[in-house]
């Protein structure tokens, strides 16, 4: 008594001095940053501004330094972290926050309402993040370009019409409160915006910087071209580009090739134009068909190289960003190439991926390829060579041939992959070093036959610094194939520009594209509406692409604004009359009449749209939406694909272009299907155990006897409990460390009924600490109901069913207590357990107790076995909750499941025999993943 | 400063929990309950902002998805369980938690029996595969409950209970290194961060 | 009433589930979706269920004076302290909530943990007799792993006693795993089978 | 009674003390010891080594780096740190480029810590210029990383844990993608080389290496067998080796000999590293926790073998009796 409150006074004194320390700065070194530059962050769009300051000392302690930014010096808002290792302090002297591009703006869990930061004084400058207040937020907005990101169902449903006089015309918005709606921010170039920081040390002070610094991000031109080649093939009169991105290309708008001859000082002609197909990445190469050595495009010459001929010119790319800002690279010749000099580009085939919901699509192409990827010794002179293989859906693999040379082309040893586990052995006559090479033919048998003319070279040759034979590249016909990569591409039916989806190696023959389900709604917010404390934004949305009239349908989301799309076009055109009406100068006229056409066009094309029309007819707003919804979201996820092969250096060759039957591109759309036949065999597997379990529970239950072997460790539970009646002391018994969704802490429980019911027979306490939550009730219930059942109810006290931590040690720390404290004379461990399983048992047994274990996780079972009494492995503990109750229907589930393991003997017999005769037929039944 | 006042509470406590191998005592007893007390607290802050917040309170509050009333409803239904009279509602939770385990029907069928089967069925190219073929089968008629292991079929499950002991023995003896490990990274914790003794 | 509809709830859902497994259509997966949504939201509450009981037993403790008792104050003391520190002062890096984690729990619960190395030599000792056949087997096994591992074993038996550790490992271990993994996991299929059905039903308890 | 009886009754606490004792004391004082460095590290070491830049070669022009993922917690430090120690060690004595990064926000400080660790004693080894933390990265990222890194690092990790581009820092000279960041060393409490393996071993060729507990080794030999793991170091043990390697080779006081070579494996003169007082304490922090592990391991057997003689005897003498 007297020590325990020595300690918590010791505790408490501890406690306090520590919390005495923190109050005390105990140290000198530097707290504030005193120097912070912000600067403009090159080549890009304008949006982006770097913050540096220098880093404090390791002695200042430091845990994170804190960012803050806003428009003015005396209102900054939390905007961002960096941790730093308080321990050994910043690695490098100087710090960088970039804050560029969309990021965080508001979302839900923003503050309510303006907080300052309290630490760093009450007054501000320092504010935590920007608060949902719209009198404070919404002021805001112009001074930053912010986008938001809706849920899908939010924007169609559950919006407000709001009404708002901007520019002197009454608008219709669409009103969404903060909850509704994440916003994200970009800054907005030339605009001047503060920036501080606080350091923050390990005490949780706060320390502002001594000064607030401010920058204006600025639209810079990108950076200039790099890795820009081109080729050109006399054959087809063919001239092919490819560049790479430089690093910044988010604004980047178009591409212009030009040419000019390499001794001419005039500047170049335009011979090539491309946009980007924004917000989207662009593919990084052209290729341009010449029309009897000229450049043609609709109609007019562009560039003439039979006057000066290809390898007298010389060609430059520009990038072009949407502030006319442009850079140029330096001027390149073509290489002259022949046709030997290109791959043969295999057709790019699309199918719906199988077995999926319908977000994704599954490309492929090409035959299927394998090869060695690495070498090892295993025994004198023995080498183990493992390999990878890439199939694609157009191709099952049966075997895998490979022939093993050595250098002077001799055969050593042919191998038949029948059975593809990634490896094999050969056994060479001399070690790997003497060898030096190895030459390998892989050949394939496939969709049932074997294709002699594919035929796949490597070679493997000794590499001394690391001892071993190392695989080269592979190649087919003398192609090497990782020369070259593949750039998949995709569409959408609005634009004639492909993006480019991803580049992948010349020896991969399937990748599969995700087609997400639209789940949020992209828009502009720069409006609020204060009385109604929302953000509004834009009404209208994009229906689908109508192919007949080649435009986009858009419609508003609120049925009293259905004209409002018609109505804009109109005003549109009127003013673009009024404009060609004031201007008498030729060339305006004609650039103010291709959008009067355009405008007019749209107005048409709407106007005649007979799907709008439908959805126009409906008057209820849900049932609108729905049927919007149910066209756009089927419209937007339609691709076409496309693929090109090229090596990055100009040697680019384009696959031919997915076309339908009526010789239109083809449009493919995800499908979600309904069952997955991967899981076929486990469907018929599971209906084969549940008849076996029907028919022995019939069987148990027509009164036959069926036999259960005695299993050691059941046997002795009612020893067990006996013991511990004679001795007086309580019984324990551990369910498990997971919780009631693993079967095991099931079994467990099921087994702990039984004792449960024996103990109260004998008047015995029985333990039970539990680790998971949902344990407790479910326990408490089950030795409740075992009091009851064996007609001792007063005898239960629900305090011996208890939780003692949901952290593993703590657990063991308490159970150990109680094995010590309650001296339990019997212990069960039933269900599963990790690595604390041997200190609870060896605990148990220096307190002389009777062990009984019973658990599914393998790797305790051997502390399990050497230190309890009797341990129940694996499939027994399941088996035991049966035994136990020997009801017929537990019984014949027991039954069943040996009747399944004498299938499930078969088969694997079956199948180790077949296979080792080369027969894989059983095994492919199987599912291997 | 402050960090050696840390390191020596760490190192009191760490001592106090070593006690325990002596025998149980006051000290060990001590750090037991507060080890307990401690985690227990440290649940609590920490579900109240990763899971109320988050799941009950935002949805409800902000977002005002009212369904989740009925969630929020049954999960209290827990409290319940105290209750000798009210005690069955807390089924309701219970029972709702349960449904996932279907699942493990055909996933169990898929990974564990099927996708293992497969990986049993090794072509016999070796002494090795063909060892381990024997011992996979022998030890699958271990459990096999419906005969009793007398005569051949018991000296046929011996060879399976003796795989078995090899591979718990290799188990155990794998797992000492680690274990030792543990141990070390404790020592050199009181040894060089508390006590500096080795630079 | 109180055991048939929480029992049809687990079958229904159960089912739904099984469905779950072999449908890969969006209906399916929304299904799990709005499943975890619920759960999610039910899940704070469990917490409750912990903490009541570890007030429920402690003060139980106190208020009968069990030997001991004194001890409970220090857990509901730290109970309440840890949590009420988490609360006002934040759980971020640097905060009395995680100077607790980091110097108590951290520590105390490595500590735990690394008492294994001491139980793992005493059971070795006590535990490992060659009583039969079997523990024979299994102790050797022990042995030569143990071996095997340290550089002492390479000096004592030679580079041999690698590959010995490298067999065992993968041929009789491997075998032995494979084994109680096929029985454990029909045993799995079983069990839930049971479930799904309403044969076991005892995580219900008694009562009607 | 006799010893033997009494040997079988032998308290606990007499076991448990000799435990500590055996322990705490190899910690304590040292002892040389002989660590017999085996293949699968010697390849890894040779591996990384390659990546060094010749003798007339500036570090800075090197096309060849390497990336360390740090996979773990404090828990499994002990086992892991001299790992990533001896190969920080490794990289900085050569000027080998070298990149660390961590998905795990539990594993940035021991990351800072490795660094720093190693870095106290290559006062000119430099960050941004030979080496790269890309620090702690969120969880969610990890996929478009990995694949990202395949075309273009300094895209897709954009910015170090110091928030400086990684584009504009010199050591991305002549470094794009995986084929010159040519091996990934994943350090993992749980399952090593996971994404990596599937993403960035797969589809873009590059090497992946694991560090790992002793324990969970024997869960990865099958990947290093089918070659998708190149090299993996498995526990203190590992990292002995490893250690060894570094000492005899990569810092070797005559720079002719930093060569790998197996002559000087054998030279004896390298086994008193652990004494030796040129090398800090922290560079082989493994070596002395092998020599703890040793002792433990031989105490261990012997115990066993105590027990089984006592046993037998008393066994014996029942029999006698009875």
């Amino acid at each position: 008594m007297k020590c325990v409150k020595l300690y918590i006074f010791g505790f408490i004194v501890a406690l306090l001095f520590s919390v005495g320390v923190q109050s005390n700065d105990l140290y000198a070194a530097p707290k504030a940053i005193t120097d912070i530059k912000v600067i403009d962050i090159p080549n890009d769009d304008g949006t982006g501004l770097q913050i540096e300051w220098k880093a404090l000392p390791k002695e200042s302690r430091i845990i994170s330094y804190r960012i803050y930014r806003g428009t003015s010096k005396d209102t900054l808002f939390f905007i961002g972290e960096i941790p730093i290792n308080v321990k050994t302090g910043a690695n490098s002297a100087s710090m960088s926050y970039y804050d560029k591009d969309y990021n965080e703006f508001l979302d839900i869990r923003s503050p309510g309402r303006l907080k300052p930061e309290k630490k760093a004084g009450k007054t501000g400058p320092f504010y935590q993040k920007i608060p949902k207040d719209m009198k404070i937020v919404g002021p805001m907005l112009k001074d930053y370009s912010i986008l938001g990101v809706i849920a899908k169902d939010e924007y169609y449903h559950k919006t407000k019409k709001i009404t708002k006089i901007v520019n002197e015309k009454e608008q219709t918005y669409a009103g969404l409160k903060s909850s509704q709606i994440t916003l994200v921010k970009k800054l907005i170039p030339g605009k001047e915006y503060f920036y501080s920081i606080i350091a923050v040390d390990e005490k949780r002070n706060y320390w502002p910087a001594e000064t607030v610094a401010s920058g204006k991000p600025i639209d810079n031109e990108p950076a200039d071209p790099a890795d820009f080649y081109a080729t050109y093939l006399p054959e087809t009169q063919t001239l092919s580009f490819e560049w790479g991105h430089p690093l910044s290309y988010d604004d980047i708008n178009t591409y212009k090739i030009f040419v000019k001859s390499a001794n001419d000082a005039a500047p170049g002609k335009l011979i090539y134009e491309s946009n980007t197909p924004q917000p989207y990445a662009s593919p990084d190469y052209a290729i341009l068909k010449l029309q009897d050595q000229k450049v043609v495009k609709s109609g007019n010459v562009l560039f003439d190289f039979s006057k000066t001929s290809v390898d007298q010119c010389e060609f430059y790319i520009m990038f072009t960003d949407y502030s006319m800002l442009s850079s140029m690279s330096q001027p390149i010749t073509a290489k002259y190439i022949s046709k030997s000099d290109l791959p043969v580009i295999p057709r790019l085939n699309i199918i719906d991926k199988k077995n999926d919901k319908g977000d994704y699509n599954t490309l492929f192409w090409g035959k299927p390829v394998a090869y060695i990827n690495s070498v090892q010794t295993v025994g004198k002179n023995t080498i183990q060579l493992s390999y990878d293989y890439g199939a694609n859906c157009g191709y099952k693999v049966n075997q895998i041939y490979f022939d093993i040379y050595d250098k002077d082309n001799k055969l050593i040893k042919k191998v038949n992959e029948f059975f593809q586990d990634n490896i094999f052995k050969v056994k060479l006559d001399q070690s790997m070093e003497e060898q030096g090479e190895l030459k390998v033919k892989i050949r394939f048998k496939y969709n049932g036959e074997v294709d002699e003319d594919y035929v796949i070279d490597q070679k493997l040759v000794y590499d001394s610094a690391i001892m071993s034979l190392r695989p080269s590249k592979i190649s087919v016909d003398g192609r090497v194939l990782e020369d070259f990569n593949f750039t998949l591409m995709k569409k959408t039916q609005n634009t004639p520009l492909y993006r480019s989806l991803k580049k992948v190696s010349g020896i991969e023959r399937e990748s599969d594209d995700k087609v997400a389900y639209e789940s949020s709604i992209f828009k502009g917010v720069s409006e609020y509406s204060l009385e109604n404390n929302m953000f509004l934004v834009d009404t209208n949305i994009d229906v689908y692409w109508n192919k007949d009239t080649q435009s986009t349908i858009s419609t508003s989301i609120y049925v009293s604004e259905k004209d409002n799309v018609v109505n804009k076009i109109k005003q549109q055109i009127a003013e673009v009359e009024g404009l060609i009406e004031k201007t008498n100068v030729p060339a305006e006229i004609e650039y103010y009449e291709l959008y009067l056409t355009k405008f007019k066009n749209d107005l048409v094309a709407i106007e005649s749209d007979n799907l709008l029309k439908e959805i126009n007819s409906i008057s209820n707003e849900k049932l609108r939406m729905k049927k919007i919804a149910s066209i756009r979201e089927v419209d937007k996820r339609k691709f076409n694909y496309f693929m090109m092969m090229s090596n990055g250096k100009g040697y680019v060759v384009e696959d031919s272009l997915n076309i339908n039957e009526d010789g239109e591109l083809d449009y493919v759309i995800p499908v979600s299907n309904w069952f997955d036949m991967e899981k076929l065999p486990t469907l018929i597997a599971s209906l084969l155990f549940g008849m076996l379990v029907f028919v022995f529970v019939t069987l148990a239950r027509k009164g036959k006897n069926l036999y259960i072997r005695p299993i050691a460790g059941i046997d002795e539970i009612d020893n067990a409990i006996g013991r511990a009646t004679e001795m007086g002391r309580p019984i324990l018994f551990c369910p498990g460390l997971s919780g009631i969704g693993d079967v095991a802490t099931l079994a467990g429980l099921s087994i702990l009924g039984r004792i449960a019911k024996k103990a109260a027979e004998y008047d015995t306490r029985i333990l039970v600490p539990c680790r998971d939550y949902i344990v407790i009730p479910i326990a408490q219930e089950i030795v409740r109901e075992a009091h009851f059942e064996a007609g001792r109810p007063d005898s239960f006290d629900k305090n011996n069913v208890f939780f003692v931590s949901d952290q593993q040690f703590a657990y063991v720390a308490g159970v150990n207590g109680v094995m010590l404290r309650e001296k339990t004379a019997t212990n069960f461990y039933m269900g599963m357990f990790y690595a604390e399983s041997l200190i609870m048992t060896e605990t148990g047994s220096t307190t002389g107790a009777i062990q009984i274990a019973g658990t599914d996780a393998v790797t305790q079972v051997p502390f399990f076995i050497t230190t309890c009494d009797y341990t129940l492995i694996g499939e027994e503990l399941y088996a035991a909750s049966a035994y136990l109750a020997r009801q017929p229907l537990m019984l014949g589930t027991l039954k069943a499941q040996d009747y399944a393991k004498f299938f499930i003997l078969l088969f694997l017999i079956l199948g180790t025999i077949l296979s080792s005769f080369h027969i894989t037929t059983i095994i492919n039944i199987f599912p291997n993943k | 400063m402050f960090e050696i006042v840390s390191n020596w509470v760490a190192a009191f406590l760490t001592l106090c929990i070593f006690s325990f191998l002596y025998k149980d005592n006051p000290f060990y007893r001590f750090a037991e309950y507060l080890f307990v007390g401690v985690t227990a607290g440290y649940t609590i802050p920490l579900t109240w902002e990763m899971a109320f917040i988050p799941y009950v309170y935002r949805p409800l509050f902000l977002q005002h998805k009212f369904i989740l009333l009925i969630p929020a409803f049954i999960g209290i239904l827990y409290i319940f369980t105290f209750n000798r009279k009210l005690n069955w509602l807390s089924r309701y939770p219970i029972a709702f938690g349960m449904g996932m385990v279907g699942m493990g029907v055909p996933l169990s069928m898929h990974a564990s029996v099927l996708v293992q089967m497969r990986g049993a069925m090794i072509p016999i190219e070796s002494i090795n595969s063909l060892l381990v073929f024997i011992g996979t089968i022998t030890i699958l008629l271990y459990f096999y409950f419906s005969k009793a292991h007398t005569g051949t079929y018991g000296k046929v499950v011996k060879i399976g209970i003796w795989y078995m002991m090899i591979g718990f023995g290799a188990s155990f003896g794998y797992t000492v290194m680690a274990r030792i490990s543990l141990l070390i990274g404790r020592i050199q914790f009181l040894v060089s961060d508390v006590l500096h003794i080795i630079k | 009433m109180k055991r048939s509809i929480p029992l049809a709830i687990v079958i229904i859902l159960g089912f739904l589930f099984v469905g779950y497994v072999f449908i890969p259509h969006k209906i399916s997966s929304d299904f799990y979706e709005w499943y975890m949504e619920w759960m999610k939201a039910m899940s704070p509450f469990g917490v409750i269920l912990g903490i009541m009981s570890i007030i429920m037993t402690h003060t139980a403790r106190i208020q009968h004076k069990v030997p001991n008792w004194q001890y409970s104050i220090v857990t509901l003391i730290a109970m309440i302290f840890t949590a009420y520190a988490g609360f006002a002062w934040g759980t971020q890096e640097g905060t009395p909530f995680m100077w607790l984690f980091k110097n108590v729990q951290m520590p105390m619960g490595a500590t735990m943990f690394s008492l294994l190395a001491f139980y793992i030599a005493s059971a070795s000792y006590k535990a490992f007799r060659a009583r039969s056949a079997e523990a024979t087997v299994l102790l050797l096994a022990a042995i030569i792993v143990m071996l095997g591992q340290v550089p002492v074993g390479v000096s004592l038996f030679g580079e041999g006693i690698n590959d010995i550790t490298h067999w065992i490992l993968n041929v009789p271990n491997l075998a032995s795993k494979r084994g109680i993994a096929l029985g454990v996991g029909l045993g799995m299929v079983a069990t839930s089978l049971r479930i799904l059905l309403g044969i076991e039903r005892t995580y219900l308890g008694g009562g009607e | 009674m006799n010893i033997f009886e009494r040997l079988q009754m032998l308290d606990r606490r007499w076991i448990f003390l000799v435990v500590a004792i055996a322990i705490i004391v190899p910690l304590i004082i040292p002892f040389n010891s002989k660590t017999y460095t085996t293949e699968p590290t010697e390849k890894l070491y040779r591996l990384i080594d390659s990546f060094a830049p010749g003798q007339d070669e500036k570090p800075i022009e090197k096309d060849r780096a390497l990336l360390l993922v740090f996979t773990h917690d404090a828990s499994t430090m002990s086992e892991l740190f001299p790992m990533e120690v001896a190969i920080l060690r490794h990289c900085f004595a050569r000027k080998i480029k070298v990149f660390t990064l961590t998905f795990l926000p539990s594993a940035a400080p021991i990351m800072d810590y490795a660094i720093n660790t190693v870095k106290e004693e290559f006062p000119e080894v430099k960050s941004g210029e030979h080496y790269v933390n890309f620090g702690y990265k969120i969880g969610a990222l990890m996929l478009p990383i990995i694949l990202g890194m395949g075309e273009d690092i300094s895209e897709a990790v954009d910015i170090d844990a110091e928030g400086r581009k990684i584009s504009s820092l010199p050591i991305m000279k002549n470094i794009k993608n995986y084929n010159e960041m040519n091996l990934i060393m994943d350090f993992s409490g749980s399952s090593a080389g996971g994404a990596w393996i599937v993403y960035a071993r797969s589809k873009f060729g590059a090497n992946v290496g694991a560090g790992v507990t002793a324990v969970m080794a024997a869960d990865q030999y099958p990947y290093l067998q089918t070659g998708q793991l190149t090299g993996m170091l498995a526990g203190l043990k590992g990292a002995a080796e490893y250690e060894k390697l570094v000492d005899v080779f990569a810092t070797n006081q005559d720079p002719a000999k930093r060569e790998f070579s197996r002559e000087l494996l054998k030279d004896t003169k390298y086994d008193d590293a652990i004494t030796n007082p040129n090398i800090k304490t922290k560079f082989k922090q493994a070596r002395i926790g092998m020599n703890a592990q040793s002792v433990a391991h031989i105490m261990i057997i012997v115990f066993i073998l105590i027990g089984n003689i006592g046993y037998f005897i008393t066994k014996y003498k029942q029999k006698q009796q009875g």
